[in-house]
């Protein structure tokens, strides 16, 4: 079935407007999006969405993630092997992170990453044919937000989630942050980390975050403020 | 959700959720007027090694009846559904990897293969697994004096010459898979197979309703 | 030369083929092997036959029981039939219980005999809910080179067609069977269904269908086994299955049905002159 | 598939916010999550979801010759059955040390404990019984399996009606249920398991989820305070019928002690909610409503997570304040008469739930309750 | 019988017809009598020391296509079909290397192939102990140090059961060896002797097997042997000897049978060369044909050597 930009869209649909589009100029196809010989095709259900001037994506439902480079993911170290970590990113298999992708990492000055820690790491290397790999460090070396998470707590989520919260027209974190103080890293992946200064506000962050999923704009916000209040008047 | 009076045509009411199940990465439950299954995909995942392919992901179907010990004819659904999802998804972007989907009947009142097939179909949109296109099954049966009755009640199956069940794909609507039982006559076959092909749209428009309503929440 | 090519290149060494318009083998798309057919010939078994389509060689022996019909329905006797794909048939196949594909390989036989009805599981009753007879039909296949289904189906009729049930008398009152092997009589088979494969590949320009498979070709068409069996039964259709495999193109959609119609016209033919 | 490793933090926190009194999905320690049963148009066959742990129970039946042994008495048999849709690290067609526990456990509840009146199910002595086969199939893993499966194959069990038999001379003529009315199991008493996860030394949670079961399980590892499971099967009478403690050893006798009290009056309830949702179900199929697994569906969310599966919440704290138009369940509260905690409350046809009754400042209390 | 949920299954009580039947309750002695007729001459028509030739004409070998090498062996009604597959490595990280190669054999009867009862589809003991005799005799023959850690399948199926069976599988399993050109250090052939009240028969067919270990008298020699023997190194490679048989009988039967197999090895090897011509003649006539339809696919070929070499 031909589509609009805008529509909702199944697998197998196609949109002549992107065809129509690429004659002109380039166009970037984004997920859910494929160029077979006649047409664009779409392969994942959900809404077909445009940025000007000519990236293409579909919105879709997603809970399991396939590696894709430059995320930046949430992983949990499961395995020391040789100078490598093997880090469960929660794909199809678990992402490589060497020793020496640590700041100021060298092959005496090791650094101190347990089985079971909690990693803020970018993606290096991901395609649908090799092993991913992970880094600490951005192209200058430097750690940034990258590195080991310490403490606080980690969920799952949709992959939907951490994109709607990762949205700067999303009122979630503008509301949370301005409550009481937190940490937040949210991976790609479907994880996201959160530390508080008690635990009753990390669970509250938890689960304004996770209850954020289905509600609007305007609930987000009266969602945020009920928490508070509720923090504010029984905090012990 | 009912899907409505549409060319003449009327299906069973179909009723559908998705995301029934929190641990599977995909889910749907369908029922298709009294009949119901429950679908779950998971994927692309880790596997043996030993069934690791280079080229695509490894499908693999597993159906299990409501109750009772495991028979032949599970296995003959499960290769009807494998080989029609195979199809359907596009295996060559997660090559060496898993998906696993996993059918259980709930109630089954005639037409159970064909309501499998449309819940799998869900399961996979709700996954968020790249397909090349999405499937409709639809099933029809012949009664006793040659007339053609669109998706058969259990009475009617029961009393039915024949039934013929077809799985179209949503590009072109070219059979994917059929499956017939009983004796008819080649007339019979193409009839049913044409109106069964035209009945396809009323499950690509129930589909197409399903992702509406939860396209919004995900927007 | 080919032999290397075939096994590095697999793809490309049938699309090479296909091009041409002709099959590995120099059949033509819609050309099917030859048949071989030989009915009786193991005389431990009640009935048998062996067939050779091309290479796919098939044998099926029918085996007499007696039992006690089903409470549900006790005027019926029994009719099993499996098939049984050897290790010893192919180096896919390995040892040990039936795989999940000779499970659907029994299945769809299984469907297509009870779809056909030329057993009537009536005929088998000898007394109403004391005793009936079992036939046993295994089918065995010793070298699997595609088109089972095909072969399972044709030798499981001449074997059912030359199978007769020795007499049996029962007594009511003392519930004693005997069996008078020197009297036999010819059991009742109505229509004789004879099934088609087919394969369906999916070339970029169009999908070809080929007919009557090999092992390779079924391979090349994506998955195991046919992907189209199209099951005609004295001039009515008793089973058309299609699997996986590319999608059927609606212009030879007809043609399909009149070429396994023409098959099973001669398929019938050598039943007859096999078993007259 | 491998299952996923915990996290440290992960770990830790749940430690942490137990210790301090807390659970992650805002439930006090005693607290189990949303019962709900629904049956399916079959007699004997149901769905229980506890929380998001969903399971579904069906019985059969067969004609069987007894056992030599016991001649007189008809056979019953359990399956478990966790499949890769109850979460992806299950793999299909493979026995592990799991199901093997599962099913162990329910045997042992169910077979031993002599709650089925085995030989009613006897048709003609040393010839013809019965055979019961309960299929147990695990859709949905968020924790505490055993107590979700226990409810289903106890449900399964108590709803189920089995053809009736009548017998002329040798012969046995076996009824179509269209014919004769069919003949309900009898029970001489409904035992149900309930799991609670020890953390420390001293504190019991009920009905575990998920992660808790994870971290009490994996606390053991570093040599702090023992952690496991206590699975305790009781009857509705509160007779124990079943212990079983998987984990690190319990250094308090009297925690078993407190468990079993904890369960005399837990399983009470739910069985009383079982039953009455078995009476409710009868009820409705004899004004020949057809009761089928459609039902289940609910049209009004697609997403079927909304409102559902917040896996982590706070104390006491109701997305109702939100979303106003549910409400309908929270309007009593307030004065607590009974010692229960919990109300039972029949919300679709077919369904009853047993809820926790909302308690708006029960937090205090229940820190006050922790205090002795 | 345990229900088989792979499979069909037909009722659970169900027996046999031939049970029912006049024959199937004759006693020894009826049994016996019918052995040889008035003339000392077997029911078959056959001598006492006479083998059933092994039909050159239709036994052959290469028969099953799928497979490296198969034959298919015909004892007048005992029929057995053999194929020998490409070895493959042994894996499974328990396993240590194993300097030899390993050889699997798998030995079936087809459900149908007995005269008195159909064979139930799980293999049973009788299967599981050929299986072991089969493999015992060909160990020795196969040059296992040829491929080390590597394991070779092969399967023989019984179609039909008269008699002689582990000889028939062993002369089958020989010739698929050859067949599939498996290093041997020698020819094998098999041979069997069936022993009723001190007579001694060869090449027993079915009812003589049954007969011989339905003995009653303790004081005679009653019994089956089969032996299997290499012809050039004149060693044997498997003895099997069922029933009770005193030590100068055996040394008399071991004669016997080493002379049995000296004259099956002819044949054997009769049907060896016969099929070396035969495919070679075969292969002439594919090449004829392939010869067309080569040509055209050797520019493929070039293309493609090409692009290879490119890149």
């Amino acid at each position: 079935m031909k589509v609009k930009i805008g529509d909702v869209v199944l697998p197998g649909d196609y949109c002549d407007e992107i065809t129509a589009d690429g004659v002109k100029s380039k166009v970037v196809l984004g997920p859910g999006l494929r160029k077979e010989v006649d047409h664009v095709y779409i392969m994942k259900a959900g809404v077909l969405r445009k940025r000007n001037p000519n990236t293409f994506w579909v919105d879709s439902y997603q809970k399991r993630y396939v590696p894709s480079r430059s995320e930046n993911v949430i992983g949990i170290v499961v395995q020391k092997a040789g100078d490598l970590y093997r880090v469960d990113i929660g794909g199809s298999c678990t992402a490589a992170l060497s020793y020496l992708s640590f700041e100021g990492a060298t092959k005496k000055n090791r650094p101190e990453v347990q089985i079971g820690d909690v990693i803020y790491a970018k993606m290096l290397v991901a395609s649908k044919d090799m092993e991913p790999e992970l880094v600490c460090v951005d192209s200058h070396g430097k750690k940034g937000r990258l590195g080991v998470l310490n403490d606080g707590f980690v969920f799952k989520c949709s992959l939907n989630l951490i994109r709607k919260i990762l949205n700067p027209i999303c009122p979630l974190l503008e509301s949370l942050k301005n409550e009481w103080p937190f940490e937040l890293a949210a991976g790609m992946n479907g994880r996201i980390w959160i530390k508080a200064n008690t635990m009753r506000e990390t669970i509250a962050v938890g689960y304004a975050i996770l209850g954020a999923e289905y509600l609007s704009d305007d609930e987000i916000k009266t969602m945020c403020t009920n928490i508070a209040s509720i923090l504010a008047g029984h905090v012990s | 959700m009912v899907a409505e009076d549409f060319k003449d045509f009327k299906l069973k009411p179909m009723k559908c959720e998705l995301n029934y199940l929190s641990k599977s990465d995909g889910s749907a439950i369908l029922a298709q007027g009294e009949t119901v299954v429950l679908a779950s995909v998971n994927g692309p995942l880790d596997i043996k090694i030993t069934s690791q392919s280079m080229e695509k992901a490894t499908l693999e179907v597993l159906f299990s009846a409501k109750g009772g010990k495991p028979n032949v004819s599970d296995r003959f659904k499960e290769s009807v559904i494998r080989q029609t999802c195979e199809t359907a998804i596009l295996g060559c972007l997660y090559p060496r990897t898993g998906i696993t989907v996993t059918i259980q009947e709930l109630e089954d009142f005639g037409g159970l293969l064909t309501c499998a097939v449309n819940c799998t179909c869900l399961a996979l949109l709700n996954s968020g697994l790249s397909m090349k296109h999405v499937v409709a099954a639809v099933g029809c049966a012949l009664d006793d004096s040659g007339n053609l009755v669109l998706e058969p009640t259990y009475d009617q199956i029961q009393s039915a010459a024949a039934t013929m069940h077809f799985v179209f794909d949503s590009r072109a609507k070219t059979l994917v898979t059929g499956f017939t039982t009983g004796i008819f006559s080649e007339g019979a076959y193409d009839e049913a197979l044409e109106r069964c092909r035209a009945a396809s749209d009323l499950v690509f428009d129930f589909y197409r309703e399903v992702v509406a309503t939860y396209c919004k929440v995900i927007g | 030369m080919s032999d290397v090519y075939k096994v590095i290149h697999p793809n490309k060494y049938f699309n090479d083929y296909i091009s041409l318009n002709v099959r590995p083998d120099g059949r033509k798309f819609d050309e099917q092997r030859s048949i071989k057919l030989n009915a009786n010939a193991i005389s431990n078994a009640d009935a048998s036959a062996l067939i050779k389509c091309g290479n796919t060689t098939v044998v099926c022996g029918i085996t007499l029981e007696l039992a006690t019909p089903k409470a549900e329905e006790p005027d019926h006797g029994f009719l099993v039939t499996n098939v049984e794909l050897l290790p010893l048939c192919s180096s896919k196949f390995k040892p040990g219980p039936p795989s999940d594909y000779a499970q659907v390989i029994s299945n769809t036989v299984n469907d297509i005999i009870k779809n056909s009805k030329c057993i009537d599981l009536k005929d088998l009753c000898i007394v109403s809910d004391k005793l009936a007879w079992v036939l046993y039909c295994d089918m065995v296949c010793l070298d699997n080179d595609g088109s089972i289904i095909d072969a399972c189906i044709t030798t499981l009729i001449t074997s059912l067609k030359s199978l007769s049930l020795p007499a049996v008398s029962f007594d009511v009152e003392t519930e004693e069977v005997k069996v008078d092997i020197s009297n036999k009589t010819l059991l009742k088979v109505t229509g004789l269904p004879v099934a088609t494969s087919f394969a369906i590949y999916q070339s970029p320009e169009s999908n070809i269908v080929l007919t009557d498979p090999t092992t390779f070709e079924e391979e090349m068409c994506g998955g195991i086994g046919a992907n189209l069996i199209v099951c005609w039964n004295q001039g009515l259709l008793c089973g058309v299955q299609k699997y996986g495999g590319g999608n059927i193109p609606t212009e030879s959609q007809k043609n399909l049905l009149q070429v396994a119609k023409k098959r099973s016209k001669l398929v019938e033919e050598v039943i007859e002159t096999c078993l007259s | 598939m491998k299952e996923t490793q915990i996290s440290n933090s992960e770990k830790t926190f749940v430690q942490k916010i137990i210790a301090g009194g807390h659970r992650l999905d805002g439930r006090i320690y005693s607290e189990t999550r949303n019962l709900q049963i629904a049956f399916g148009s079959d007699y004997g066959s149901c769905m229980v979801s506890l929380g998001e742990t969903k399971v579904l129970a069906q019985v059969s039946c067969e004609v069987v010759q007894p056992k030599q042994i016991r001649p007189n008495e008809g056979i019953i048999f359990i399956n478990v059955d966790i499949s890769p849709m109850a979460a992806p690290q299950f793999e299909a067609n493979r026995q592990t040390d799991h199901t093997v526990n599962l099913n162990r456990l329910l045997e042992k509840c169910y077979k031993d404990s002599k709650c089925i009146d085995l030989e009613s199910l006897c048709i003609v002595v040393e010839e013809k019984v019965w055979s019961l086969r309960v299929d147990v199939k695990i859709l949905n893993h968020e924790g505490n399996l055993i107590e979700c499966a226990s409810i289903a194959t106890l449900a399964a069990l108590a709803h189920f009606k089995r053809p009736d038999v009548t017998r002329v001379g040798d012969k046995v003529i076996i009824h179509s249920i269209a014919e004769k009315d069919p003949i309900p199991t009898v029970l001489y008493h409904y035992p149900v398991c309930l799991t609670y996860a020890i953390f420390g030394s001293d504190i019991l949670l009920s009905d575990p989820s998920y992660i808790e079961e994870a971290v009490c399980m994996c606390t053991f590892e570093e040599g702090s305070a023992g952690g496991g499971l206590l699975v305790v099967g009781m009857n509705q009478y509160k007779e124990p019928c079943l212990l079983d403690l998987t984990g690190a050893a319990i250094h308090n006798v009297n925690i078993v002690h407190k468990a079993i009290l904890s369960a005399s009056e837990k399983g009470k309830s739910v069985v009383d909610v079982l039953k009455k949702a078995i009476i409710s179900d009868d009820t409705l199929r004899l004004k020949r409503v057809k009761i089928n697994y459609a039902d289940i569906i609910t049209t009004e969310h697609k997403q079927s997570l909304i409102k559902k599966d917040i896996s982590i919440c706070l104390k006491n704290y109701n997305a109702n304040d939100i979303n106003p138009e549910s409400d309908v369940e929270m309007d009593d509260d307030v004065q607590i008469v009974e010692p229960s905690k919990y109300d039972v409350v029949p919300t679709l046809p077919k369904t009853a739930e047993l809820k926790v009754k909302a308690e708006k400042s029960a937090w205090i209390e229940i820190s006050s309750e922790e205090d002795d | 019988m345990p229900f088989d949920y792979r499979r069909f299954n037909g009722p659970e009580d169900s027996v046999s017809y031939k049970r029912f039947s006049e024959d199937f309750l004759r006693t020894y002695d009826e049994l016996y009598k019918d052995l040889l007729d008035e003339n000392g001459k077997r029911k078959d028509g056959r001598a006492l020391n006479e083998a059933r030739s092994l039909c050159t004409s239709i036994s052959r070998t290469n028969i099953v296509s799928q497979a490296k090498g198969s034959a298919y062996v015909e004892l007048n009604k005992t029929k057995v079909i053999c194929s020998v597959f490409d070895p493959r490595e042994i894996t499974g990280h328990q396993n240590e290397y194993s300097w030899f190669g390993q050889i699997y054999c798998e030995v079936k009867f087809a459900p149908f192939s007995c005269p008195r009862k159909r064979r139930q589809l799980v293999p049973d003991s009788d299967e599981k102990a050929l299986s072991a005799d089969l493999k015992k005799a060909l160990e020795t023959v196969v040059r296992r140090d040829k491929f080390p850690n590597f394991q070779m399948d092969i399967f023989v199926y019984i179609l039909e059961h008269d008699g002689g069976c582990l000889s028939a599988a062993i002369n089958a399993a020989g010739l698929a060896l050859a067949d599939a050109v498996v290093p041997m250090y020698d020819i094998v052939s098999a041979s069997s002797v069936a022993i009723i009240n001190d007579q001694i028969i060869i090449d027993p067919t079915e009812a003589e097997e049954h007969l011989a270990l339905m003995y009653t008298d303790k004081e005679k020699n009653h019994g089956l042997v089969t032996m299997c023997f290499m012809h050039h190194l004149k060693q044997f490679t498997d003895f099997r000897q069922i029933g009770s048989v005193d030590a100068e009988c055996v040394l008399k039967v071991m004669d016997i049978l080493e002379k049995e197999c000296d004259k099956l090895m002819l044949v054997i090897k009769k049907i060896m060369v016969s099929n070396v011509v035969r495919q070679h003649n075969e292969h002439k006539v594919l090449l004829e044909e392939a010869k067309f339809r080569e040509e055209v696919l050797q520019s493929k070929v070039e293309e493609w050597r090409k692009l290879l070499n490119a890149g």
